[in-house]
């Protein structure tokens, strides 16, 4: 038993920046823990159990150096987040569960051959084809691009600190991972490429939907993009930079779900229209969500500017790059401004306005415990943001390291401008008011999509296709096998004197083969 | 050294199986007293040898023998217990004690006639285990199946006299010719005492060989249901009622697959299993039948029929990896043998529980079932996962273990079936989840039927009872998941004594 | 060889009766002959020309049989005799539900 | 499958497994004569060490007793099975038996009958026979009983329980002198070695004559009980 203990302790790792991401995750599950004191009305007791069990398995994760530890942490990860879902709904259990046992099993494997390779620890790999396979397993686990589909339905359905913990720092456990296992010399092109798809998909997606929280989830995958982009770079400058930018987004994001929650709360709505004038009733609120989108968006003076700065930099330089970047950081922009012009908009008789405050802030009495959190996750943004060397020596390369905060204003403007100039006329975007999002919707549009590329003006139920995929193909197949040697008790039965006439003229057979 | 405590080990519960009858002529409230005194002695012993001989199971030593009748071995029968059947003995007696609570509360009717026959698989199984002397394990094989036999027809249903005849049918077979290959090593050894074969059985010509080997080997697949043979298995775990199934897929088929590891690596020797080729042949076979297991669960419509198919999966994949005759194929074998010990009889157990109020076993029936009694649905979805094979729980670290043993020996065919076996796992029971919670709307008339169209078994349930066995198992799922490393001894010494096949004979021919 | 030869048609009597028919007493009876040609060759096979093996009192030791293989086949007959009652007891139970012995009207035994 | 087909095939595996048990049982050398081992030195040293003439009986009941208690346990729990499933019957009252001729002569026969059973598993070690043959001669006269007398006429002579009583006895005369012996000589089973007197007297071979007697009071009862299930009828009105 003392074995297993030390062996346990002894593949810690306390190198370069994992530690410092790993006080960052218990951090935000502190942050997300204290918002889900009012939130969570059932089993609260139960909900803390899993939220320490989560907490110590995220530690283990990202500092552990030993395959059998690190899976086993994340399994746990997996498991106390599936069951944290449960709060809000069994279906999202479900589908949760098979997208991350699918992706376990993939990594499972692909750790074994790791392991059978010689990469006996938990270190950068040069097997490209390895690499490969864990990059589809961390996919299915983190919504990389093209496994991203079960990411935006289960995180916006879930309850809102579950989003928080599930948006803020679960999927990053797959980033961190891969920041790991790719050789910081050369990065990796297929991540880098998937990098800038999730970043235009998602940044897209999340112009379109009008629903806070889809909205949230849509920019967790645009946001992620950058850092799939850092690290499939290489380069020393753009892994401090993903770094970075899981720490800002991970503050970021973590506040913004637990803000929309209180609004949610506050207005019966979650569609951005509705939140006109919440600087005003909800100042504290509004700030809260004010800094953390001006960090999505990346304008300058905030956590995200800093993190994809230092990306943008370390990318090569050229007039292409600049655009593309440009281009980026607009579409954030675009989302992250939209809800900050319907926050201002005031269309309300405020003549009793000092009434309407001291109501709020009584509701600000019973609440305080949310308020607290979004105090402590809108500080770290600012840290981040304004002293991003401040975690430590692991960042001391960045003490000297010129931001260039001239160019920042100056796009930072011009992105406003744009911004605001879109926003207004609100051309072009389609925005659409989706109340529900679930992942069978989703598929069947997919299926739908690809099936309309095919064949035209052919309706499909896709709902029979999805039966016919996932589940009747199977056990049609399953069901014939078994009937082939279920036939009746006579052929089962002479199984016994072919098997012995086997059996016994084994040395024959043997040698005649 | 001999130890008496081994025999009463075995005559401690036939007591109580003859005893129970005479008892119901006298006072029938009495029956209960005798059961639990008997487990009680059976559990007293074991843990006085256990305490006894501490210092000689850490380090692999311990052997303890036993005479009867004082006649030396291969005149007479003799017992032996060494650490290997230690360990077995240990975890079976647990698991059977957790099966007899569980029937406390369980079984109404006849429960005079199940706890004879429930004892009598109890010393059965023990003397199978200790045994020393094959025509004495053929004996206490009989035995098995005659017991086991009866209690699948236990609930006098169509279905559950069905099942009782196909299992004795491949059963009696599979006995007979055991009979005949005990006779047949009699022949051409003149002993029966198992060190003594063991001595001489490399000397005879690979011919013979070949013939007994042949002749044990289709007894023995036939005992455990690994593919040619696998048909009477499904039935008879859905048919009977849940302690038996418990007992038939918790323990029956550990202690084949126990009596499968004495055979051959003691008395016929892995070597001459290579030298006549057969492992490769049996590696493929057992593989083959866990792919089969697995296929054949996906399309089960009756949840106890599909934890008897992915029985067979288990099992299979088990006699695979400890066909490959490494020292991680053993340690993962037999750790999986007391997971799927603890796994499959903890879900057999909660079924009977969560289908008491249903018609049938079937699927359909099963909606709702998890809205009824959400803690015991709850510890049977553990239960599941640990099937599957999820981290915390004591599925995953034996999974983990065969798939390092499938690796390390390149068997890389076996390495594919483990993680076959979790994927469809997952899509077959996760079927059976959603629909347990699916919302299902009874009046109360509905419901008084459905109670009255059940035998009056699930009537006289004693719920707490149940339910507290229920946890239990899955209590020890999850410590044991956590704390995987507290069987590593055990298993070590355990493993030791099957690779140290002289150390065997000398003991017990020289002592 | 001539014990070996009955032997083996024994057997596969018994077998094919256990096998082919579809009467399931008639499978019973199969399966008892199955084990007697068992018991049979196991007393035909140790069979060396000797007595069987009872001193008789004021007569001395002759050449006796292999008393172990007799005693074995006792314990054996018992055995089977006992699970051959067990199983037609089962049939007579399984009668009272499908009023029928034949194996191909009952549907339940092949799956 | 077509039911010709299926033949042939069942036949053409059939011929496969004898031609397979034929090749293999050419390799087994004959049992021209005893080996030295087990049996060479029952026979020479079985009498001296049992005091039981019959050696078949020293074997059964002494060298390799404990198979023998395992198999009387395997009757036991085939009769507690049996029981078991048909207990949901009753017994039918038929015939009134046979005519009055074969009445009288079976009732004049029946001690005789009962004195050879006894006779049988008493002389066990002296004479071929032993607990279970004359066991089943015991369970015989219960059978005969039914038939000639009606099936009623035995029930209620010798009724279920005490039959029960009789089977469960004699498995405890067997058990208890295994457990006798573990008090006595130390060992499980063991003869014991105080009960002989001259070797071929009734009273010799030590606990054999004992152990036969219970085992023969067992399978006499134990037979019975399971021909009494099997003629009994089903309760139409159970459930």
């Amino acid at each position: 038993m003392a074995l297993l203990w030390q062996q346990f302790l002894a593949s810690f790792s306390f190198e370069s920046y994992f530690p410092l991401l790993a006080e960052v995750g218990v951090i935000l599950t502190l942050i997300t823990a204290l918002a889900a004191w009012n939130y969570i009305k059932e089993y609260k007791f139960w909900y803390y159990i899993l939220t320490l069990i989560y907490l110590i398995s995220t530690v283990v994760v990202i500092l552990t150096t030993d395959w059998f530890f690190f899976l086993f942490a994340w399994e746990m990860v997996t498991l106390t987040t599936t069951f944290l879902l449960a709060w809000s709904s069994w279906k999202l259990v479900k589908q949760y569960f098979v997208i991350q046992f699918t992706g376990s099993s993939i990594l499972l494997f692909a750790a074994l051959a790791a392991n059978a390779l010689g990469y006996t620890e938990i270190a950068a790999i040069d097997s490209v084809l390895l690499q490969f396979v864990l990059i589809i397993g961390m996919a299915t686990k983190s919504g990389i691009f093209i496994f991203h589909f079960w990411l935006p339905p289960i995180h916006s359905e879930a309850p809102s600190p579950v989003s928080a913990i599930l948006s803020g720092w679960v999927v990053k456990l797959g980033y961190i991972f891969l920041l790991k296992i790719i050789p910081i010399e050369s990065g990796n092109t297929m991540l880098y490429l998937l990098g800038i798809a999730m970043v235009v998909y998602g940044g897209w997606q999340a112009v379109r939907s009008a629903d806070l929280k889809i909205m949230l989830a849509y920019s967790t995958v645009s946001q992620l993009g950058f850092i799939a982009l850092a690290i499939g770079t290489g380069g020393e400058l753009a892994f401090l930079g993903a770094v970075l930018f899981i720490i800002a987004h991970g503050f970021a994001k973590t506040t913004l779900f637990i803000t929309s929650g209180i609004l949610q709360r506050e207005y019966g709505s979650r569609v951005v229209y509705d939140f006109k004038g919440a600087i005003f009733k909800r100042p504290l609120t509004s700030l809260a969500v004010i800094i953390s989108f001006l960090s999505l968006a990346g304008l300058v003076f905030s956590a995200g500017y800093n993190a994809k700065y230092l990306i943008s930099s370390a990318q090569l330089p050229g007039l292409l790059t600049k655009v593309v970047f440009f281009g980026f950081a607009l579409i954030s922009a675009i989302y992250s401004l939209r809800i900050l012009y319907w926050i201002f908009i005031v269309d309300e008789d405020y003549s009793n306005f000092a009434d309407k405050l001291k109501k709020a802030l009584n509701s600000y009495q019973i609440y305080s415990t949310d308020i607290l959190a979004i105090l402590f996750g809108t500080l770290g943004v600012l840290i981040v943001a304004f002293w991003p060397e401040m975690p430590g020596d692991m960042l001391e390369y960045l003490v000297d390291y010129d931001f260039n905060i001239i160019a920042g204003v100056r796009d930072s403007i011009i992105y406003i401008l744009l911004a605001v100039y879109l926003i207004h006329n609100n051309a072009g975007f389609k925005v659409k008011v989706r109340d529900h999002l679930s992942l069978e919707r989703y598929l069947r549009s997919a299926l739908d999509f690809i099936f309309s590329m095919s064949r035209k003006n052919v309706k499909f139920d896709t709902d029979k296709i999805f039966e016919t995929v996932f589940y009747n193909t199977i056990f049609n197949t399953s069901k014939k096998i078994h009937d082939f040697f279920y036939q009746d008790l006579t052929i089962q039965l002479l199984w016994i004197p072919v098997f012995l006439s086997i059996l016994l003229l084994w040395q024959q057979i043997y040698s005649y083969f | 050294m001999m130890e008496t405590r081994i025999i009463l080990l075995i005559i401690v519960p036939l007591g109580t199986a003859f005893i129970i009858p005479f008892i119901d002529l006298i006072n029938a409230k009495l029956r209960r007293f005798f059961v639990l005194l008997g487990i009680s002695i059976q559990i007293f012993n074991l843990t006085s040898i256990v305490v006894q001989y501490f210092d000689q199971i850490r380090d692999g030593s311990l052997f303890l023998q036993y005479h009867l009748g004082g006649w030396q071995p291969p005149f007479g029968i003799n017992l032996v217990m060494d650490n290997l059947s230690f360990l077995f003995i240990a975890i079976v007696t647990l698991s059977l004690l957790f099966i007899i609570i569980y029937s406390i509360g369980y079984v109404g009717h006849h429960e005079g006639k199940f706890y004879v026959l429930y004892f009598i698989i109890i010393a059965a199984s023990n003397g199978a285990m200790l045994t020393g002397d094959l025509f004495n394990m053929y004996v206490f094989i009989e035995l098995l199946t005659i017991a086991s036999g009866a209690l699948i027809a236990f609930q006098r249903s169509h279905p559950g006299s069905e099942a009782a005849i196909k299992y004795l049918f491949y059963n009696i077979i599979a006995g007979s010719l055991i009979f005949f290959g005990v006779l047949l090593t009699y022949f051409n050894l003149g002993t029966l005492t198992m060190a003594d074969v063991a001595n001489n059985f490399a000397a005879l010509e690979s011919g013979i060989q070949l013939f007994i080997t042949a002749i044990f080997l289709t007894a023995l697949l036939i005992k455990m249901g690994v593919f040619p043979f696998l048909f009477w298995l499904p039935k008879s775990y859905d048919s009977s009622p849940a302690p038996v199934t418990a007992v038939l897929s918790g323990v029956l088929s550990k202690i084949y697959l126990y009596l499968f590891i004495r055979l051959i690596w003691t008395v016929i020797g892995f070597e001459t299993i290579v030298a006549l080729n057969l492992n490769i042949l049996l590696i493929d076979i057992a593989l083959f039948s866990s792919f089969l297991g697995h296929v054949f669960a996906l399309q089960a419509n009756n949840i106890k029929r599909l934890l008897g198919y992915s029985s067979i999966g288990h099992i299979g994949m088990i006699f695979a990896v400890i066909m490959l005759n490494t020292e991680a194929g053993f340690y993962g074998g037999i750790l999986h043998i007391i997971a799927h010990m603890f796994m499959k009889a903890g879900l057999f157990v909660a079924c009977g529980y969560l289908l008491q109020y249903t018609v049938s076993n079937h699927y359909r029936d099963f909606k709702g079932v998890g809205l009824r009694d959400k803690p015991v649905f709850i510890a049977f979805i553990i239960l599941l996962l640990s099937m599957i094979g999820m981290p915390p729980l004591l599925g995953f670290a034996s999974k983990w273990f065969i798939l390092m043993a499938f690796l390390e020996a390149q068997s890389y065919f076996g390495a594919f079936i483990v993680i076959f076996g979790s994927l469809t796992a997952v899509i077959y029971y996760l079927r059976y989840i959603a629909k347990g919670f699916e919302e299902v709307r009874l009046s109360e008339d509905d419901l008084k039927m459905e109670v009255f169209n059940q035998p009056l078994l699930s009537v006289l349930y004693r719920e707490k009872i149940v339910t507290f066995i229920t946890y239990a198992y899955t209590a020890v799922i999850i410590i044991f998941g956590f704390g995987f490393r507290f069987l590593n001894i055990p298993l070590r010494m355990s493993i030791e004594s099957i690779m140290n096949v002289e150390r065997y004979i000398e003991l017990v021919l020289g002592g | 060889m001539r014990n070996n030869f009955i032997f083996i048609i024994l057997f596969m009597l018994g077998l094919y009766a256990l096998i082919m028919k579809t009467n399931l007493i008639k499978n019973v009876i199969g399966l008892n002959i199955m084990e007697a040609s068992i018991f049979f060759w196991v007393i035909a096979f140790s069979d060396v020309g000797g007595e069987v093996a009872i001193h008789k009192m004021g007569e001395e030791f002759s050449k006796f049989n292999d008393p172990v293989p007799q005693a074995l086949t006792l314990t054996g007959i018992v055995i089977g005799a006992s699970t051959a009652a067990l199983l037609l007891t089962l049939i007579i139970e399984l009668n009272q539900f499908t009023d029928t012995i034949d194996r191909d009207e009952i549907e339940g035994l092949n799956n | 499958m077509h039911k010709y087909l299926k033949k042939t095939l069942v036949i053409s595996v059939f011929i496969l497994t004898a031609i397979a048990l034929y090749e293999n049982f050419l390799l087994v050398p004959e049992y021209t004569g005893l080996r030295t081992g087990v049996s060479d030195y029952i026979i020479s040293s079985g009498l001296s060490d049992t005091g039981s003439l019959n050696l078949i009986t020293a074997v059964l009941y002494d060298y390799r007793a404990f198979d023998s208690l395992g198999e009387s346990t395997v009757i036991f729990g085939a009769v507690s099975g049996i029981v078991l499933i048909l207990s949901r019957k009753m017994l039918p009252v038929s015939s009134r038996g046979l005519s009055f001729i074969v009445k009288r002569t079976f009732g004049l026969v029946t001690p005789f009958i009962a004195l050879f059973s006894l006779y049988v598993i008493t002389h066990g070690h002296l004479s071929p026979g032993g607990g279970f043959q004359g066991g089943v001669i015991l369970a015989v006269i219960s059978i005969i009983f039914s038939i000639v007398y009606g099936s009623a006429f035995d029930y209620r002579r010798y009724s279920p329980q005490v039959k029960t009583a009789m089977e469960t006895m004699g498995a405890f005369t067997f058990l208890g002198l295994g457990v006798v012996g573990i008090l006595m000589e130390g060992f499980f089973l063991k003869n014991l070695g105080f009960l002989t007197a001259r070797t071929g007297t009734l009273i010799s071979a030590g606990s054999i004559p004992y152990v036969n007697f219970g085992v023969g009071i067992k399978v006499g009862a134990g037979l019975a009980i399971i021909f009494y299930s099997m003629i009994q009828k089903t309760f139409k009105e159970d459930f």
